[in-house]
């Protein structure tokens, strides 16, 4: 079979389920929406799985080609086209396989839903969405799903729409988004202008001649690279949600269940990821644009880490775990171990989802209870569901073994091993991180599934394991969150599987000094045993156990004895306060300002009625002149006259 | 012989005491009506002059027209004035200012 | 098709005499007849138009469809109409919309339906008129001509605030337009012609170049609208009937653009280059300013003409920030001033649409609840699920979501103005983040939520004739959004030729 | 010795017949009773009709001259003459049901307007200071005497009262402005006038004083500032049909004897007279405009807007050469037509005891009659000068004769009032189309005056469609 063909079905396969759904949800029923829309995911993913083999498998050609000119203007050309490597290859895999997993899910989550047709045609059609994005071969189209998925994820996390919160939630997910979409526009037009084109190849391929290149913006000369890849990343921190662009991703939680795991974990988030992967071409000639992006992660990694011990929501937990681990994949982006990036994102992708989908199968059984204060002891009521989220969370905090711990153990590594200014700082960072997550996974880990089964009566009663429809997606996601890592290490870290689409200089090349030292997934359990992170993370279970389990008075008392620092991390660093108070209400006033203060008093008050009533006020005056007196009458006349005479029939001029 | 000049400086004077007359009467009508036969007689004192300096009649056959003219207009200033009066019962100039604005 | 038909006069005066017989058909015995036949003459004189596009020569700059009689001889004035690929698109926006205004008013206007109908006809054939005259004085008289419609459409068919609004309209758009009239005849005096393009070709000095862009300037500055002297606008906006918002949206504004491109950037350029900061700054402000007074209204009608405003500054932006583009010692290919002006045009185009759309929504509303207050809604989804979802999607083509028509505008403006300055572009750009935040939020408020009054309880969803309207309006976002090329195609050989016209000098 | 052929009455037989038709119709109307007063009405008309064909019988190819040099037949006169006819022709049937009404259905009206008319003629055709002078003297004596002939109105009394003061006052200023170029030139004939100025060297300050008192008479009678203080009280206080004419063919006949007067026979003294027009001009623009605006009453506001109006035609009569001369005429005729068709739409709407000369009478017209308001809205549009009506045209005639001789600020100036001037024509707009009738009685009115109304009103639009025939004429006349 034709691969272009191939290539075109995948993600217009999900774009025709996502139509069917939309448009014609009443005539093909909630059964024929769930239908035509799984139908479409899993093509989408079978034939993921061809392009798959056909690339890596049989060593197929890279694929690059222009689907249609949308535009060519001023000899730019806006292109739709097709980039299919290796890297897209694992990413439209992840992608569909999630989705797929996601939209099964969705059939026993969403069941009573009278928005369930709508909500099918939205995750197919966000699928279609996330392709577009992974698949571009150019900025343009990148932009293009990358906005999109963005609409989607904003329908989405408003999709009750009846709810306050959820509407709020949205709203501000979009806007947030968009303050990082403005620094990515921004990143393309500075491509344009100095690269010519919005084609990866011809913009890789012009790298090396802009890096010499500088940019005057008023304040210094900047090197131009350096301002193309921070406006880029500034993108990516929106999407992916990096501080200070991080504050929508938690409030997104309001949206349905199986969206957080698919859009707001697993995929969506990890654009900016692939991204800045994808960019690795031109990231690597500016190390100032690296150290930021670490600098971020490193930030992000550890203090979304730190508000994730002290929620109560189940599923804010997992967001801020997915922050916190987003901010370890831009950590790895900082010190050029993209692939380390990408291979976390991966396993991430299957455990996080993982998570959710537990979270949500936790929350099916709580009757949407999503407060962990009125769980416990859920584990002998939903076997299936416990056994699978503690697959996921020892993944998470990178139990020797399982996928998460090669993918978080290398980037950990890899920081260890720059030379970037700041990275042993971050390395500190990063390593503290792994005591948090450990922490904070597990003490969610055992308020709901261990202790005192806190929960009321009639909840009580109704628990029970989900439907198959809910667990069977948790067991194949479990599956991959064990083994993927085994599998992929060594060809995705230290093999020449992204040979072809990540660039990395010698200079920078941490991967190839963490290659030395590898020999082998066994070697580097048993290594990682005795590692640091791994005593880090294991002091974290403890803690969780004894604090959580052995002892609760000590949480409450610790809570009393750092209430500042409780406080703190339970206002999320007040950030969002901050948000509010200075950008909403700050534009708002300045709204109000300009409006009262310069459309109404100064422009329509002052000049335009103003000279208005100017001449009315003069008109009604001067009407006066006119007395009616004919005396006064003659008067002007004889003024005139002698005016007249005095100009023109003045013997002295 | 008396120049040229004296006639024109006299119908001058003439023609600003009717504008003055105008201007400065403010009760009755008719007044108003003699100084406008006054101006035409300055302008008429003008054009007799200015003939009989340049040797061209024309000028006095001008003046005669003038003075017929002054009569009708005489006559028209006049009903109309009656026209006011019967509506006024007033000729005052300065009540006459219900039009104005 | 229509291959050797006088086309522009037929697509000016078919809907101008169509409008009189309107007229005449009278509102006795009910008004059905006459919007009939306002609906087959807008239909006609859209079918019409197409013609100008299937005929189209895009190879070449010079005018098409061109037809030139004497029309005043004394005066040199002549009946000159002819279209390049910058007029063209305009032309179809123009009868596109007509029929959409038509449609909209069809049951709302219970009041003199006959009389509303002809408005928009006459207005239609006026704006043709704009758009194709290649005679300054006969642009100028449709130009001025076309006041009259729209003051009495604001005016009668208008809501209570109607007069004080269509008076601003009026007097705004009049103050702007004698300077340019003045402009006009000098400039006659100087090329001994009212042709346009031959005033193309006039070499003018610094200070009469610099006297006659300023009468440009208040002229299509007014009618942009650009900041400060935009304030009519809303004004107009929130008074006029749905009907005339669109028409005022669409394509009257589009007007000031297109009479920069077409008279103030060709004919005087040397000062356009001087005064460019001053149009960028006041484009800038239209962004910024305008963005931020969007964003506290809470007549929606308002919200969306201030937007509106803010979206064509876009159009200025693009336009003028050409000389930066060129000069900026930076950009080293000297490219981007192509894309700017197509930007601009584009934005022009789609911004009819989209600004078109977002009246008629707010229009389908208000016949339902006859408020425009944001605060008199909430929670509209749960009785309009239809309905609300155009709106979304209008919403997101007004925030300049890509695959919609708004976002190719914006988009290619962003990546010119970078070429000229790097803080162009980045105030430019924070639209992205106004331009969403103002429209969505209207967009929770109105539409999501619980219902929150008796009234929401009670709205119906679209009607057949809403439904359509709301379609065909959706599907042309759409095409243009995702498939542009056929729009720009047909501009770039004006574009190109505009630009040599911007770029050569005229002082003598 | 003089001949009948040296009178040469044959180009003067529109005068003569309109002499002839003027004592006709005073003799008639004498014997007639009062129920059949029509008759007065019909015969003028016809007699009207039979005018314009002896006017439109004479095409002059040249300046043909006649009674020894005083009257002057050329193309300026028989158009001129053509369209004060006409005028006039129109007022009579706008006025009929309105006399009738008030019972002042008068054989007086129709004679003093004929003769009044005859006076305009004169001016028309006149080459010579005295039938100058004649000519306006008919006019005005006829004119006072209609501003009065309502005698139980107290307001046209004070009308007639001021009108007759203060225009026996300019007159008597154009008189003594007469007398001194008369002294200098020694000459009463305009066009020997012209010759004598010519070889006068050097700046003459007595010439130029009577220069000054001519130019006043001058601007009296078309209403320049500081010269028009009568036009309001006037047009207010006479008669709305009187007014009507008052505002249309006397408009016509003045222009004729700015153009007599200063232009053919001063014409080597332009750069003066032209330096007082600017100053009147302005004047006139700020003051019609700007008092226009504070006006409740639809009679006085267009009678400062007859006086902004003046302002434009001075603008193209200053610019003093062919181009100037034929804007200012073009922008008089149309104005006249513009006019006389807004004081019909007032006339309209008058009743028997109700005179519609308040803005708010004009409220909801639309809704009465939409006809009606359509023609009222082509007027005060074109009085606006908004294209595609003639007062735009003639605007841009004006502006382009000013343009061209370098007095661009004279021009914007011109269009910044015209800005100002544009409120208070769209407040005449408002009233008609966006409120609510106050007063919902059927308009009624006879057959003729809708007709007439109609292709007044029409006329202005197409005229303004199609300008070029009637540009041309104007051209022609000062070719």
């Amino acid at each position: 079979m034709d691969m272009e063909l191939i290539y075109l079905a995948i993600p217009l396969a999900s774009l025709f389920g996502a139509i069917m759904a939309g448009f014609f949800g009443k005539a093909i029923g909630r059964s024929g929406a769930h239908t035509v829309t799984i139908a479409g995911v899993a093509s989408s993913f079978i034939l993921s799985l061809m392009a798959y083999n056909h690339i890596v498998l049989q060593a197929g050609d890279i694929y690059n080609q222009t689907v249609y000119t949308w535009m060519v203007s001023d000899g730019l050309r806006f292109e739709v086209g097709f980039l299919v490597d290796k890297l897209t290859v694992m990413m439209m895999c992840v992608v569909t396989g999630v989705s797929l997993m996601v939209h099964i899910y969705t059939i026993g989550y969403m069941r009573d839903d009278p928005g369930y047709q709508r909500f099918f045609s939205y995750i197919s059609l966000f699928t279609f969405a996330m392709l577009m994005l992974v698949m571009s071969n150019n900025f343009f189209q990148l932009f293009f799903g990358w906005e999109a998925v963005g609409l989607v994820s904003y329908l989405l996390i408003g999709f009750w729409y009846k709810k306050e919160t959820a509407i709020y939630a949205n709203l501000k997910a979009f806007l947030v988004n968009r303050v990082g979409d403005f620094g990515f526009i921004l990143g393309i037009a500075a491509v344009v202008m100095y690269a010519g084109s919005l084609d990866y190849k011809e913009v890789f391929a012009a790298a090396p001649q802009i890096s010499n290149q500088v940019l005057d913006i008023g304040f210094g000369e900047w090197s131009v690279i350096s301002v193309i890849c921070i406006l880029l990343f500034i993108g990516a921190m929106g999407k992916s949600a990096q501080v200070p662009l991080h504050v929508w991703l938690p409030d997104s939680m309001e949206g349905p269940t199986p969206i957080s795991a698919l859009i707001h974990a697993a995929t969506m988030v990890t654009a900016g990821i692939f991204m800045v992967a994808r960019m690795s071409p031109l990231f690597e000639f500016s190390e100032a644009a690296l150290t930021f992006v670490m600098i971020i992660g490193a930030i992000t990694a550890l203090f979304m880490g730190l508000i994730g011990i002290v929620q109560n929501d189940i599923k804010r937990v997992v967001a801020y775990s997915t922050l916190s681990q987003l901010g370890y994949m831009t950590v790895a982006l900082g010190v050029s171990a993209y692939s380390a990036a990408v291979f976390h994102l991966m396993t991430h992708a299957f455990f996080k989802a993982l998570l959710f989908l537990g979270a949500g199968s936790v929350i099916i059984a709580m009757h949407h209870e999503q407060d962990m204060r009125k769980m416990g002891g859920l584990r002998k009521y939903m076997p299936i569901t416990w056994i699978t989220s503690l697959i996921g969370s020892l993944a998470l905090i990178g139990f020797p073994g399982f996928s998460g711990f090669f993918s978080k153990d290398s980037i950990i590594l890899a920081v260890g091993a720059s030379d970037l200014p700041g990275a042993d700082i971050v390395h500190w960072m990063v390593l503290a991180g792994v005591f948090i997550t450990a922490f904070y996974s597990f003490r969610m880990y055992f308020l709901v599934f261990h202790g005192k089964e806190r929960m009321d009566e009639h909840t009580k009663e109704h628990l029970r394991e989900t439907p198959w429809v809910v667990t069977v997606p948790l067991i194949a996601l479990a599956i991959p969150s064990v083994i993927i890592g085994w599998m992929t290490i060594e060809p995705m870290l230290f093999g020449s599987y992204f040979a072809d689409a990540i660039v990395v200089h010698e200079s920078n090349n941490v991967m190839a000094t963490l290659k030395e030292s590898f020999h082998g997934q066994w070697a580097m359990v048993e290594h990682g045993i005795f590692s640091l992170p791994f005593l880090l993370a294991l002091s974290g279970v403890g803690s969780a156990w004894y604090i959580y389990m052995k002892n609760p008075q000590i949480a409450d008392k610790a809570q009393q004895k750092f209430s500042f620092i409780h406080t703190m991390l339970e206002k999320k660093y007040w950030i969002d306060e901050l948000y509010v108070k200075v950008f909403s209400d700050g534009s708002r006033v300045l709204g109000k300002g300009f409006w009262k203060a310069g459309d109404v008093a100064i422009i329509d008050g002052l000049i335009i009625n103003g000279s208005a009533k100017v001449v009315g006020w003069f008109a009604g005056v001067v009407r006066h002149v006119q007395t009616g007196m004919l005396y006064h009458y003659a008067f002007a006349m004889i003024l005139g006259l002698v005016g007249l005479l005095y100009l023109f029939a003045n013997p002295a001029s | 012989m008396i120049p040229l000049s004296s006639y024109l400086i006299l119908g001058a004077i003439l023609f600003s005491i009717s504008i003055a007359g105008i201007f400065i009467n403010r009760k009755n009508v008719i007044v108003l009506l003699m100084c406008i036969e006054l101006m035409l007689l300055a302008v008429n004192i003008n054009f007799i002059a200015f003939s009989h300096f340049l040797g061209d009649t024309a000028g006095q056959v001008f003046v005669f027209f003038i003075l017929t003219v002054a009569a009708a207009e005489a006559a028209i200033g006049l009903a109309i004035l009656v026209v006011v009066f019967r509506n006024r019962q007033t000729i005052n100039v300065s009540e006459l200012n219900t039009l104005k604005g | 098709m229509f291959a050797g038909w006088p086309l522009l006069s037929l697509l000016v005066w078919l809907p101008i005499i169509g409008g009189v017989a309107v007229l005449l058909s009278g509102d006795k015995g009910g008004s059905e007849g006459s919007r009939r036949l306002a609906l087959i003459i807008s239909v006609a004189t859209f079918v019409l138009s197409l013609g100008l596009y299937t005929n189209f020569d895009s190879a070449t700059s010079a005018m098409q469809f061109e037809e030139r009689f004497e029309w005043i001889g004394d005066f040199n004035i002549y009946y000159h109409l002819g279209v390049d690929g910058i007029s063209m698109p305009l032309i179809i926006l123009t009868t596109f919309t007509t029929i959409l205004v038509i449609l909209a008013g069809w049951e709302v206007i219970q009041k003199r339906a006959s009389q509303y109908m002809a408005a928009f006809l006459i207005m239609e054939g006026l704006m043709i008129g704009v758009f194709s005259a290649l005679d300054a004085m006969f642009f100028y008289v449709f130009w001025e001509a076309m006041l009259i419609p729209m003051f009495v459409i604001i005016g009668v068919w208008g809501g209570p605030n109607r007069v004080y609004a269509t008076i601003k309209f009026f007097i705004y758009t009049f103050f702007g337009s004698v300077f340019m009239l003045v402009a006009m005849i000098y400039m006659y005096y100087q090329s001994g012609s009212f042709a346009i393009l031959d005033m193309h070709n006039l070499n003018l000095g610094m200070t009469e170049q610099t006297l006659i862009f300023f009468a440009f300037l208040a002229a299509f500055a007014v009618k942009v609208p650009m900041w400060p002297v935009h304030t009519w606008l809303p004004d107009a906006h929130v008074e006029a009937p749905t009907g005339g918002s669109v028409i005022l949206a669409a394509i009257m504004l589009k007007i000031g653009g297109y009479g920069f491109v077409r008279f103030a950037l060709p004919i005087t350029p040397d000062a356009s280059m001087s005064y460019d900061w001053l149009i960028i700054a006041m484009s800038l402000i239209a962004v910024v300013y305008i963005g931020f007074v969007a964003l506290v209204q809470s007549d929606m009608k308002k919200l969306v003409a201030y937007s509106s405003i803010a979206h064509m500054g876009f159009v200025t932006l693009g336009l003028f920030s050409v000389f930066q583009i060129l000069n900026n010692p930076a950009n080293v290919d000297i490219t981007g001033a192509v894309l700017a002006i197509e930007g601009a045009m584009v934005q022009m185009i789609s911004h009819g649409f989209i600004s078109g759309a977002m009246f008629l929504m707010i229009g389908v509303l208000y016949d339902r609840m006859h408020s425009r207050e944001i605060a008199d809604y909430g929670g509209v989804v749960n009785t309009m699920p239809v309905f609300a979802a155009f709106a979304v999607f209008f919403a997101m083509s007004n925030a300049g979501l890509p695959g919609t028509s708004g976002f190719v505008g914006e988009f290619m403006v962003i990546l010119a103005v970078f070429k000229a300055n790097f803080w162009i572009a980045f105030l430019a750009a924070i639209t992205l983040i106004l331009g969403a935040a103002y429209t969505l939020w209207m967009v929770k408020r109105v539409f999501y939520g619980e219902v929150t009054n008796e009234n929401v309880k009670a709205l119906k969803d679209l009607n057949q004739r809403e439904l359509l309207i709301m379609s065909i309006l959706a599907v042309s976002i759409l095409a243009l959004g995702l498939y542009p090329a056929p729009l720009v195609d047909v501009m770039h050989v004006s574009v190109d030729n505009l630009l040599q016209h911007i770029t050569q000098s005229k002082l003598p | 010795m003089m001949t009948l052929e040296m009178l040469n009455l044959s180009i003067a037989m529109p005068e003569l017949f309109l002499l002839a038709l003027a004592c006709t119709v005073l003799v008639v109307d004498v014997y007639l009773k009062d129920e059949r007063r029509n008759v007065t009405y019909v015969l003028s008309q016809f007699g009207l009709i039979i005018t314009l064909i002896l006017i439109s019988q004479q095409s002059p190819q040249s300046r043909e001259l006649a009674f020894n040099g005083l009257f002057v037949n050329d193309l300026l006169a028989t158009v001129l003459k053509y369209a004060a006819v006409l005028l006039v022709a129109v007022v009579f049937v706008y006025s009929r049901r309105y006399l009738q009404d008030r019972n002042i259905f008068k054989g007086e009206f129709y004679v003093l307007g004929l003769f009044g008319l005859l006076g305009m003629m004169v001016m028309i055709s006149s080459n010579h200071f005295l039938s100058m002078y004649l000519g306006l003297e008919l006019l005005s004596l006829s004119l006072y005497a209609m501003v009065a002939f309502d005698r139980e109105n107290p307001n046209a009394a004070e009308a007639a009262m001021k009108y007759f003061i203060l225009g026996a006052i300019a007159s008597g200023m154009l008189l003594y402005g007469m007398s001194m170029v008369y002294g200098m030139t020694g000459s009463l004939n305009i066009v020997e006038v012209a010759v004598a100025l010519d070889q006068i060297e050097g700046n003459n300050i007595v010439l130029i004083f009577g220069l000054v008192f001519m130019v006043i008479g001058l601007s009296f009678k078309l209403g320049a500032v500081p010269f028009h203080m009568w036009i309001p009280d006037v047009y207010h206080g006479s008669p709305t049909t009187v007014t009507s004419y008052i505002a249309s063919a006397p408009k016509v006949a003045g222009f004729a004897m700015i153009i007599r007067l200063l232009a053919e026979s001063m014409g080597s003294l332009q750069t003066d007279w032209q330096g007082m027009f600017i100053i009147m001009a302005v004047l006139s623009m700020i003051v019609g405009n700007v008092i226009a605006i504070a006006q409740t009453n639809l009679k006085r506001l267009f009678a400062y807007s007859t006086i902004s109006h003046v302002g434009f035609i001075m603008l193209g009569l200053l610019a003093g050469n062919q181009e100037g001369y034929s804007a200012a005429m073009f922008y008089t005729l149309t104005y006249a037509l513009t006019s006389l068709g807004a004081f019909g739409v007032i006339i309209l709407l008058t009743r028997k005891g109700f005179e519609a000369e308040n803005i708010d009478d004009f409220k909801g017209l639309n809704q009465r009659s939409p006809w009606f308001a359509f023609i009222m809205l082509i007027i005060v549009f074109s009085m606006a000068g908004v294209p595609p009506t003639v007062g735009f045209w003639a605007k841009l005639a004006v502006l382009k004769a000013v343009v061209n001789i370098d007095m661009l600020w004279l021009a914007l100036l011109a269009v910044f009032f015209s800005i100002i001037g544009i409120f208070y024509y769209l407040r005449i707009v408002k009233v008609m189309y966006f409120d609510d009738a106050l007063d919902k009685s059927e308009i009624n009115c006879s057959r003729d005056m809708q007709i007439a109304l109609s292709a007044n009103g029409l006329s202005v639009l197409l005229l303004g469609l199609y300008p070029a025939a009637l540009m041309s004429i104007c051209i022609a006349a000062f070719a």
